[in-house]
């Protein structure tokens, strides 16, 4: 029961461990390109969930210095995760095009046919 | 020029001499020129350098270092020198057999031919004057890397399988044996130079001392110790003067070169027989030697013949080397010269007889003696320097190592000895025997017609025949300069 | 939907404050939530309601597809060349302190700067996405 | 005064330079642009090399942020091998590229492609020179997004399928790598590397650090592909076109390996990785069996450019072995293979694409005959190819000195004779090319084709060069390795 108590306050860091798994399962069981493509952008996405909860004071104000205010949340966290959403942007995007043309090239975006097809090319 | 850069120039002379013998890829008759005129300016450089040694002198060149403390250099000694001497001697005789032997048969590619022989000869002067084990295992690599084109040299499925176990054989037991032996002597004695009395004593147990003893001796697989001897016959797929300049003579005895250089200027006389390191490999040489011997006289090919001869005689020196006494190792280094001027006559021989009737088998070869009475009295006079008969100079190694194991108290080595001289009249004197005394099949005795090979072939083989007469009588020089190996430096 | 007149009317409409929410939103990205990166994706949202509204062929008449895919590496190189004009007042690397006349106005301008960068890169990535897939399968 | 902005210049001269080849998209003014760029690098990167041996470290605060707060490009004798080397790459590469890139990208494309290439050289230069770890994942993303486009942009319609899959995998390192930053960044508050390994002396034995030292070593061992995190290698590899694979199989994987080396050693110390934690057994089988492994299996690949990528698992076995035994020696002994590797498979594949421009043959089976229908490139082959087996005289032999000398310092004999060993496998799958393509009569394909340019073949000839004269003249590679693992191991100090 007490490893309980100390455990639970923690679920910040549960739902990003819950949401990494579960993106990177998908990424492994999938065989649709775009589902595992999916996988992919929620298992990025549990990351940007790690660096900013932490980030966050209770009773903490956005980080702009103004009057009578004495606590502020981190904001690094914000800025370092916006550059990681711009990557897994860019990364997404660059998947589905990819998955575009190779479903122009072979017809198919399931791995299992793709690896038939690939066969008899080699 | 000073000692130090006509060793440099020894070395690399040959190598250099690849670029115009390939740029007179078209002109046949002035790549040979080229090559000709190289090999004999090389061996004239070489043997210019011998009265010094024998004087006293040790010219050293500079050394070029690599890296922490592993250097690149120069440096002659009396083995190395005997190595270099009979090396770039022997490559003017073969450049004349291969001549006639190469344009008799009309071979393909012969371009590569003589520039991979030339790059070969370079690194093996380059073995024979090398300052430290790191300059020898470059060069030992280079000569087996050089030869390989040699010996695939047909380009046939046969060539090429001969070539793939020469080439794993050769670089594996060199990459997996030789060279962490040279590492943990890096490692252990701080340095890789040769010196007098060897660089491993005192560094390590005796253990150790006798799994590096054996780390090298196989892994110079070019020593041909069984049981790591089987590239030789399987390189005997290569054109007779390759199988005859390198694979009785520069490659071969590159192997055994580094065997007692290494047991002399590496371990030392004295540590080995000190801590007793050396006994096991007493055995395993004779071993090789009788067995071999053995192989030999089952063999009909003529070239596998004399390659399983060359496997026993190179025994000979490691046995002599094995027993590590002074005497002993004079007569292994001797045997190095004495082997080399004799096999290189009856690989000669063999290919005379193939260029001129294709033969390969000893059963193909009765009457031969009457067709080519020059080339099968030549053979006669190579098998018995090999056996070890007087007035040749096979004899004189085989007296001091005899001597020299009587030294060491091993008198069953010459039982040994003995033994193998009895097998090697058996293997080698019947191909004469046949030669001479039956008739070619399906013809009489007094129709038979002379037909000899090619002029340049017959040269070349009267020369080398000549040579093991003349070495019987310049013994006593060549075991003066041997003895040097012994001797404190000289103050010049 | 091209007929319907009510849509093309309010959209018609609509756009100039897209536009204008933009560029308050890009402006005031100093103060408070805001900047280039959410301007940007405004003032791409503009371009692809007009696309949606008035079709695909309109739309690339009105912003070319080459414009589009300069707008990306040209807002970089702003980006770059703000960062390279620190070397050029003598600073290191994307110091803006000596932009302007004092150091609180240079760092104010560059920053500016920078997030005008952003917004050419995103809006023109934005657009380019956008043209590249609702391209496809037409041809 | 340019002397004190040469960090960043490094990174900011290839990004302009993508951005202002992307503006133009024409093929030729984008290649010219690509070749200027591409040469000031290793200038620059000398440069710094210079400043470094002379006096220490380099630092430089981008927009004066003085760090640890801002972001710091840290110039030392670790990183600045690695910085010549990729400038060097970049150069060479870039030389060698116009016509064997035009024989294989189509001509809208190529434009493209040289964004791309800058785009890569300047990602790679960035994790090596930035000294902040969120930096660095920028940057390895900014790489690696490039290398997938430039592996999709192969002739074959496989290198799709190649690029999709480098996409999965390297994005699952680059988070794994970033979870870890993440973890390092909550318990310190510090991103920079030397403030980071200052603040971590006190805390190292915490639950979370422990799990960042295990997802940065996972997520980095995916993007240096070490076994058996390996499987998008070959592929990548075997489609991406010539002078794409020869410039990353020769970069890529290294700047990695830099990386992992950075964290293993200057962050969380020599101590907490390999004495407290058992690092070495585990980084010893792996590389052991990428070793092995990797090496038995490119003996019986059908494709040239196949065989190659699996050799370079191999050979990344041998880097990561000296990381494990993390000795001076050891250290010294991956480092210079790194620089070694480096320059014998940009050898080797800069050579493939010379057959592939004049031939358009992959499979070995088909270049039967090929030494003596192009003989200059084939010998350059077999030297690099020597030097990939170890042979001395060549560069490889100078790692596998150290590798061996380094493994028996530590009394491991039978770790010293699997070195050795290994590599007689690398004997078979290059003599196997080298049997084929000259103990066989030339085939109609490889008689045929167009003449080779004579950049391709300078090129070529100039790393093919290198093996040899780094393998001779070993003082200035093994020096700077040795001051790289002095410097690795002696840890980081502080943001300066």
């Amino acid at each position: 029961m007490s490893q309980v108590a100390e455990l639970l306050p923690l679920y910040n860091y549960w739902i990003t461990i819950f949401l990494m798994i579960s993106g990177l399962y998908i990424v492994v069981a999938r065989g649709n390109m775009v589902k595992k493509l999916v996988g992919l952008s929620l298992f990025q996405t549990s990351v940007y969930l790690l660096y900013l909860s932490p980030g966050k004071i209770l009773g903490g104000t956005p980080p702009i210095i103004a009057e009578g205010f004495e606590v502020y949340s981190a904001p690094l966290p914000h800025v370092l995760i916006l550059t990681a959403i711009v990557v897994g942007v860019a990364t997404l995007a660059l998947g589905l095009a990819l998955i575009v043309r190779i479903n122009e090239a072979f017809g198919t975006i399931e791995e299992d046919e793709l690896f038939d097809r690939d066969d008899d090319d080699a | 020029m000073t000692d130090a850069q006509l060793v440099t120039l020894a070395v690399f002379l040959p190598a250099l001499a690849t670029v115009p013998i390939s740029l007179a890829a078209s002109r046949p008759n002035l790549r040979e020129a080229i090559s000709l005129a190289t090999a004999a300016t090389t061996a004239v450089v070489v043997l210019s350098l011998v009265p010094g040694v024998i004087a006293g002198a040790r010219p050293e060149t500079a050394r070029f270092s690599i890296f922490a403390g592993i250097e690149l250099g120069f440096a002659v000694e009396p083995l190395g020198m005997l190595f270099a001497s009979v090396a770039s001697v022997l490559w003017v005789v073969n450049t004349i057999y291969s001549i006639g032997y190469m344009r008799g048969n009309g071979e393909p590619r012969q371009t590569s031919f003589y520039v991979c022989f030339a790059v070969a000869i370079s690194s093996a002067i380059g073995i024979a004057f090398s300052a430290n084990l790191f300059t020898l295992f470059l060069f030992y690599e280079i000569l087996t890397l050089s030869t390989y084109p040699l010996v695939a040299h047909r380009g046939d499925e046969e060539a090429r399988s001969g070539g793939r176990v020469y080439i794993l054989l050769l670089l594996g037991t060199s990459m997996v044996l030789l060279l962490p032996a040279i590492i943990a002597t890096s490692v252990l004695a701080g340095t890789l130079d040769f010196t007098q009395g060897g660089i491993l004593a005192g560094t390590a147990s005796p253990v150790i001392i006798a799994l590096l003893l054996a780390a090298y001796m196989f892994g110079i697989g070019k020593a041909a110790l069984m049981p790591l001897h089987f590239w030789l016959p399987a390189a005997m797929v290569a054109p007779t003067p390759v199988s005859a300049l390198l694979h009785a003579v520069a490659v071969v005895k590159a192997g055994v070169f580094t065997v007692v250089k290494v047991i002399v200027y590496v371990f030392g006389l004295d540590t080995l027989t000190g801590i007793g390191a050396n006994e096991w490999l007493i055995y395993v040489a004779s071993a090789s030697l009788l067995l071999s011997s053995l192989i030999a006289l089952t063999r009909d090919n003529l070239k596998a013949r004399l390659a399983y001869s060359t496997v026993s005689q190179l025994a000979y020196v490691t046995l002599g080397a094995a027993v590590a006494t002074t005497t002993s190792v004079v007569g292994s280094s001797l045997h190095i010269a004495m082997h080399a001027a004799g096999k290189i006559t009856l690989f000669f021989c063999a290919g005379a007889i193939y260029v001129a009737h294709h033969k390969t088998e000893v059963s193909q070869l009765d009457g031969i003696g009457r067709k080519m009475p020059v080339t099968m009295a030549a053979f006669l006079v190579g098998s018995l320097s090999i056996i070890g008969m007087p007035p040749f100079g096979g004899m004189w190694s085989k007296w001091l190592l005899g001597l020299g194991a009587l030294d060491a108290g091993q008198a069953f080595v010459v039982a040994v000895l003995m033994l193998s001289s009895l097998l090697s009249v058996g293997y080698l004197l019947p191909i004469v025997a046949r030669g001479f005394f039956r008739p070619p099949p399906g013809e009489t005795m007094e129709e038979v017609k002379v037909k000899e090979a090619p002029t340049a072939c017959l040269i070349a083989l009267m020369i080398t025949a000549t040579l093991c007469v003349v070495l019987f009588f310049l013994a006593g020089d060549m075991q003066l300069l041997l003895e040097g190996m012994f001797a404190p430096p000289a103050q010049l | 939907m091209r007929l319907d007149v009510i849509v093309r009317v309010t959209t018609k409409f609509f756009l100039p404050f897209m536009l204008l929410f933009a560029l308050y939103v890009q402006l005031h990205g100093d103060f408070g939530p805001g900047g280039g990166f959410q301007a940007g994706v405004i003032t791409a949202a503009t371009v692809i309601l007009y696309a949606i509204i008035f079709g695909l062929a309109p739309t690339m008449r009105l912003v070319p597809p080459i414009v589009v895919e300069s707008m990306v590496p040209l807002g970089v190189l702003i980006f770059l060349g703000v960062g390279i004009a620190g070397f050029v007042t003598g600073d290191n690397y994307l110091n803006y302190s000596h932009l302007a006349h004092d150091q609180v106005h240079g760092q104010e301008l560059g920053v500016m700067l920078v997030e005008a960068g952003v917004l050419v890169t995103v809006c023109g990535t934005m657009i380019a996405i956008f043209y590249t897939f609702a391209d496809r399968g037409r041809s | 005064m340019i002397e004190h902005h040469l960090p960043a210049l490094l990174v900011v001269v290839p990004l302009v330079a993508a951005v202002v080849t992307a503006l133009i998209r024409h093929g030729i003014a984008a290649y010219v642009t690509t070749l200027v760029a591409s040469w000031t690098l290793p200038v620059m990167a000398l440069m710094l090399l210079g400043q470094v041996l002379d006096g220490g470290e380099v630092s430089y605060a981008l927009g004066d942020w003085a760090p640890p707060v801002g972001i710091e490009y840290r110039v030392d004798g670790a990183n600045a091998p690695l910085l010549v080397l990729v400038a060097a790459m970049a150069a060479l590469v870039a030389t060698y590229a116009p016509r064997s890139v035009a024989s294989e990208i189509d001509i809208g494309r190529r434009g493209w492609f040289y964004t791309m290439f800058l785009l890569c050289v300047a990602g790679l230069l960035g994790i090596a020179i930035t000294a902040d770890a969120f930096n660095a994942f920028v940057f390895l993303e900014i790489s690696s997004l490039a290398t997938y486009v430039l592996i999709a942009l192969g002739r074959d319609r496989r290198a799709l399928l190649a690029a999709y899959q480098y996409l999965i995998l390297g994005t699952i390192g680059a988070t794994l790598y970033v979870v870890g930053v993440g973890l390092i960044f909550v318990m310190t508050g510090s991103l920079n590397m030397g403030d980071v390994a200052a603040r971590l002396a006190g805390i190292e034995n915490t639950r979370p650090i422990f799990a960042a030292l295990a997802f940065i070593t996972v997520g980095i061992s995916l993007k240096l592909a070490l076994f058996p995190l390996h499987v998008w290698l070959p592929n990548a590899y075997a489609f991406a076109p010539s002078m794409a694979t020869a410039f990353l199989a020769s970069t890529a994987t290294k700047v990695a390996v830099y990386l992992l080396l950075r964290f293993l050693f200057s962050l969380f110390g020599t101590d907490f990785v390999f004495v407290q934690h058992p690092i070495t057994p585990i980084l010893l089988a792996l590389s052991l069996a990428a070793m092995f492994a990797a090496s038995f299996v490119a003996v019986f690949q059908e494709d040239i450019k196949r065989m190659l990528a699996y050799s370079s698992v191999a050979q990344i076995g041998y880097i990561t072995l000296g990381v494990a035994l993390a000795t001076q020696t050891g250290l010294t002994g991956a480092m210079v293979h790194v620089l070694n590797h480096a320059l014998i498979k940009g050898a080797l594949f800069l050579a493939v694409g010379c057959i592939v421009y004049r031939t358009g043959v992959f499979r070995i089976d088909q270049l039967a005959g090929i030494g003596r229908t192009m003989p200059v490139t084939m010998a350059a082959f077999v030297i690099a190819g020597l030097g990939l087996i170890g042979v001395p005289g060549t560069v490889g032999f100078v790692s596998k000195w150290y590798l061996v000398a380094a493994a028996l310092e530590q009394g491991w004999w039978w770790l010293a004779l699997a070195i050795v060993a290994s590599s007689l496998i690398a004997v078979v799958y290059v003599g196997r090319i080298v049997e084929i393509a000259w103990f066989r009569e030339p085939s109609s394909r490889v008689r045929a084709g167009k003449r080779l340019p004579i950049e391709m073949i300078a090129v070529t000839w100039v790393m093919a060069g290198a093996t040899i004269y780094f393998g001779l003249d070993a003082e200035f590679t093994a020096g700077l390795a040795g001051r790289a693992a002095d410097t690795l191991l002696a840890g980081l100090a502080g943001p300066g």
